[in-house]
């Protein structure tokens, strides 16, 4: 039966998942130069309007929709047919299901979003709209529909990803991998120097990414009751932990913390909670976050040196955060906080590590290869890459004609 | 006339105008420029990875005087401008064929 | 009897449509000169200063007060004398009537804001002040009166307006319109470019404008109910679908899509679905965004070709969209969507779109002819429009001693 | 036992109030100069990260945890240990401990945010960062407890603090005091112009404030009921009426109404109708907030003449306008809006305005000696303020080594 | 060779580039600066504190010319960049040795 | 002394900057401008109306050094600055009566 509060509570924090993805334009938009800031938040921004259309004709339907031996999602739901105001009992008995739909939708849409960091500032922008289509149908979807729809077979498997490790953290941070490998380095990566245009804007987005985030990982929980308080606490907690951790880190490592690095530790932490924050206690929380803060700055740093250009570290933050919490949750799930999961590691049941491994690892494998042949393809068909000339100039002016500062 | 061009320190500027103005210069034109020099630039570090950034921010000031002016505007700037440190800047001096000016079109000195 | 879901749902909704002002306040200011983004700002922001005071004095005693003669209420909730905690009956039985009060007063403080964008760069501020509490006294509370109060006559006429089409764009729209032409064109318009100065500004303000709407459309259920899940999925649906096809045809009409067009249209879209998604369904809310984005986009094109200067577009994308989005509802309302609501002719009920056709004339002819002698009276007292140097140097200098940036 | 719709209410209220340090720190970060506007975001973001930490290990035990004497918690429930899913009847009946934790926890992270703006533009960030650990566990942490702890001294003297006029307003503000006097003017303070860099970037600010605001009031009701009704009407109406007032004696006082007087009005009004909220009549609020807007102006323009350098206000605003608030509480506080509060002066209980003034006096007392010896030790260990070069040069560079813009 | 240098009110730039087009100058350099003189700066108001700003936006416009389009050039920007109030700038000639242009190491009035 | 300035491609600078301290010029300043010439400025869509936008972002850069480095100088930034395409910019060469470090009052070649 529909629960008032808990529809409430969905629609709240759909509401708040949708603001992250704007969210994201700015926190990458404050980090390319300023002559690729349109060009960078239009990217999550057309993402929004595209995916969310993607979503009600034929992701949902794919992602959730009737099982086709644990692959997919058949196309039963196509245009949302049968998605109604009654609850479906496979994922919620007291949501609407269009209530779960659309809470669902903004996952499938920020999850495309955080790829784009990986080629910021040199990828066509109509090659990047049909990647992106492709990509939410033929990796978000499918992958989605393992972890998460009825019948999927990691979810099978018993594998936990509470508010989406696998499916949008570490899918993106290995596309994202295979992009920044196969669009190659920004013109004048490592001669010149390109800076952040606008870290306020970089800030500014990291603080409604926290926010919004409240509504992913508290949300995920489905309903308003104890598991939602803990991932709630346990979502700040970590991402508290971690934004001190990498500051204090970058401090000692090069003798002054950065805001930059503490906007950037803050969503390391958010990162590597996600999958944990509905199956672990707060002091797994607290490690969690301290770790993530601690790993993710030096797989940044080590990026620097494997010399490929993910321009605004996707693989950093999301791949390696994301992976991170898909283990720790094979590590410190503990079915005292949550009945429906299942005990890790430390809770005497070693075998949930290894089923998480085989997620985090079929994940990275499946996204990767898709992306590398889906890119590949593209780069065939109508080319990944803007002109030296138009990469000089900047995406603003050639993609879109526009420029963003007249001061 | 003459022109006399002074590269400064950017937070010397309210001196130096203040200076000048003592001295009886009614007019001058500034810009916000970038210098590269002796004074050493300074370290950023964004996600991890360390720059040298050389150029240092400057204030440019131009003022276009008489002939008979140069010496004492030129030692005026000195005075207000000098912190004894290393990126004090420069002051060039430059001749001018003529001076107009676009509300009444007068030349010359009583054009500035 | 109070529910506190529900009492909860419109708070919080109420908190969102607040954030929607000052998401206007970007929205537009990005869209000005540099030297006049306060001037812009402040316009907004005074407004949901100044008419929050004037909703709790009067604005909601004319607006939902007691009926007199289906043209205004009477003053005899005068400074909220008798609205208090328990419910009001007529407008909800759930809520305490407070809550219902600050849940409209936040409409009242959006809609003159809207108009702003018709006037901007050079309007004089304190005629602008005087200007927007006559107008929120003389047209919006009556308006608000006739489609929303109890016993208002277009309401009794059976007009649907589920968030505001008429209420809030239409009216907002049609003064726009007066206010374009009577103030004339900002210098230098048509002749010198007029570019935006920030866009990533404006695209922030359009992020909180589609977050904030979610309160504005979901929340004008005002009970969280199947009703406030379709309002709120259609809401998401048509914005996105406006905001793509927007895309779509700047790209095929000027050869490039615009980051700022793609923002417009997602505005176009959740003004076009404003009025509607309480009575239509999915389908009907992904066709009236799609129009939404193309209509809009042409009327805007439109005005160009018109030559009046409506700076900022409030007649193309509030005035249009809205009309589209009242008319839209003639159209597509369905009984099985709303029973409290109506069928519209392609449920088999073609009155309805009659209805709403006269709604939407008796709105615009109302707001624009009230618009128009308040300005006209306003221009012979005190003058409308800033000097021509003031125009120059810009608002923000001459109307508030102020510059927005020292970067 | 737990009631759904109160939890709900108190975790978005959180992330309502999460969202306002970052709010805060584009509400300062606007206010300075450009080269120092990262170090006076990361103070307020790093804020939310450290005493996120310090509140789960030690400061939520101490501030709410056994009392001892009347004057702290123990350390009880350190890492809070014993804090868990169930009520704490103390607090709430209504609410999971940890949701009440969570809460009053963003209530601990904006208070020494707030004393920030006193210091802003040359602090060391080593030694601010000490004293924010220190001022939290010496200050806030025993304030917190005397007002809101269960066996606090103050609260059991019945002073009424609805949400923290006294423990976040006063305390930051007393502080604030002793923080500007003992680290000294800025350089070039009163002889070369020291102006805002980014206005625009101080209204959103506000604006996020303000909306959050509406978490911070109502939400301290802890239980979504008539009470949180009453508080979120007159903390909108307040800030509206001081906002106006603001603007209006400017706009007398100067000659012309300034865009960051009008937000400067708004928050003041929010800072004045803290304590009141849930104690007062919504007439009282809008006087309230008249008042909150003319006093705190007035304080300002007297700083300017006693001519301390609290660089952004917080005496003027939080401290003034907090004080302001407590006692009108004891003024316009009436039994018939909270039953469980008491009668103020006007209600026929002149007593509450002496216990009012016993507790604005102690805290201020208390929180401006307290802060006056930790910046005293802190001086003489380890130095509070940056070198003049290093002032010069900027916070940005000097302390984090990043440039803000790159435009 | 000569070089102009005009100072003027921003709002006049696109007139003045226009006219100049139209006498044939086919190239300049405009630049963002900050003027001083008779024209009076403007107050400003924060947190009720009063500030005079005495430095006023202007353009500044260089134009590389041959010596004998000198007096056309100062003539058409007079004309295009007049308001008749105070404030409207002034005009610099200079004298300049050598002119190349970059892409084709050309000299002397062809480089321009 | 000579004054050498050159409006140069943006994206140029570091280049520039390199080559010239390659042969021993240790001091420069840059200004960023917007310049008008052969190149051809860009198309800006806002809400459905197009515009053009004439004026185009370059660098200019500033260094003045002894008589004798001239044809040095202009031939490096030449070779440095160049791309072959129009709008590669311009070298112009003044001539300077004098120059003064502030720092230390040194005069002339010592200055630079
Ligand atoms: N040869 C030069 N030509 C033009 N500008 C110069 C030259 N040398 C120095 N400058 C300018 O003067 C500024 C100060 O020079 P620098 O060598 O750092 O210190 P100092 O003037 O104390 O010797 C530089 O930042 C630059 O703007
Ligand atoms: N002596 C000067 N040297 C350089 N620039 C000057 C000088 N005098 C004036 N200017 C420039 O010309 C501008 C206009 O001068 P001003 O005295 O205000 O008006 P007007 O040109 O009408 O006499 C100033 O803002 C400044 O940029
Ligand atoms: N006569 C001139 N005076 C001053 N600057 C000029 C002149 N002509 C060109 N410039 C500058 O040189 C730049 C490049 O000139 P342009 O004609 O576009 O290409 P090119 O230098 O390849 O011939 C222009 O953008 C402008 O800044």
């Amino acid at each position: 039966m529909v629960n008032t509060a808990d529809t409430l509570f969905i629609m709240l924090s759909t509401a708040l998942v949708m603001l992250m993805t704007p969210g994201l334009a700015l926190f990458y938009g404050g980090m390319v130069r300023s002559k690729n800031v349109l060009g960078t938040i239009m990217q999550s921004f057309v993402i929004l309007a595209v995916i969310s259309v993607e979503w009600v004709l034929w992701g949902y339907s794919m992602a959730f929709g009737p099982d086709l031996a644990g692959v997919t999602g058949t196309l039963e739901w196509f245009g949302l047919n049968g998605v109604g105001l009654s609850p479906f009992a496979g994922y919620s008995e007291t949501l609407p299901h269009l209530t779960f739909m659309i809470f669902q939708g903004m996952f499938a849409v920020i999850t495309p979003a955080l790829i784009t960091g990986a080629f910021a500032e040199r990828m066509k922008f109509g090659t990047f709209l049909l990647f992106t289509i492709l990509w939410a149908t033929l990796v978000y979807n499918p992958i989605c529909h393992w972890v998460w729809g009825v019948g999927g077979w990691i979810r099978n498997l018993g594998a936990l990803d509470f508010a989406g490790g696998t499916v949008v953290h570490i899918s993106s941070g290995a596309s994202a991998l295979a992009a920044a490998l196969l669009i190659g380095k920004r013109k004048g990566y490592g001669t010149e120097p390109i800076h952040p245009h606008n870290l306020p804007m970089t800030i500014l987005g990291a603080a409604l990414l926290w926010f919004g985030w409240f509504g992913f990982n508290a949300g995920s929980a489905l309903s308003c009751g104890p598991l939602a308080v803990n991932a709630f606490v346990a979502t700040h907690v970590a991402a508290a932990a971690a934004a001190l951790t990498w500051t204090i880190v970058e401090w000692i490592y090069r003798g002054k913390p950065t805001t930059l690095g503490t906007a950037s530790g803050a969503v390391a932490g958010l990162v590597g909670i996600t999958p944990a924050c509905g199956f672990v206690g707060l002091t797994a929380a607290l490690i969690i976050g301290i770790v993530a803060g601690v790993l993710c700055y030096f797989a940044i740093v080590m990026k620097t040196k494997l010399g490929y250009d993910d321009s605004l570290d996707v693989v950093g933050i999301h791949g390696v955060g994301g992976a991170w919490g898909a283990l720790a949750t094979g590590l410190f799930a503990d079915k005292a906080i949550n009945a429906a999961g299942a005990n890790g590691l430390f809770f005497g049941n070693p075998g949930q590590l290894g089923i998480q491994a085989l997620s985090v690892i079929v994940t990275i494998g499946y996204a990767f290869i898709m992306s590398l042949i889906l890119l590949k393809a593209l780069d065939w068909i109508m080319g990944l890459r803007v002109s030296p000339e138009d990469e000089v100039s900047g995406l603003d002016l050639t993609q879109h004609n526009e420029t963003a500062y007249n001061l | 006339m003459k022109k006399i061009e002074a590269i400064i320190k950017p937070f010397k500027i309210d001196e130096v105008k203040d200076a000048l103005s003592q001295i009886g210069i009614e007019g001058m034109t500034i810009t916000e420029v970038k210098g590269f020099g002796r004074q050493k630039g300074h370290k950023e570090v964004y996600r991890g990875a360390e720059y040298v950034v050389d150029f240092v921010p400057k204030i440019k000031i131009e003022v276009v005087i008489d002939d008979v002016m140069v010496e004492r505007v030129v030692e005026t700037i000195i005075k207000s401008a000098q912190t004894g440190k290393i990126g004090d800047g420069k002051i060039f001096v430059y001749s001018i064929d003529e001076v107009t000016r676009i509300r009444t079109g007068e030349k010359g000195k009583d054009a500035v």
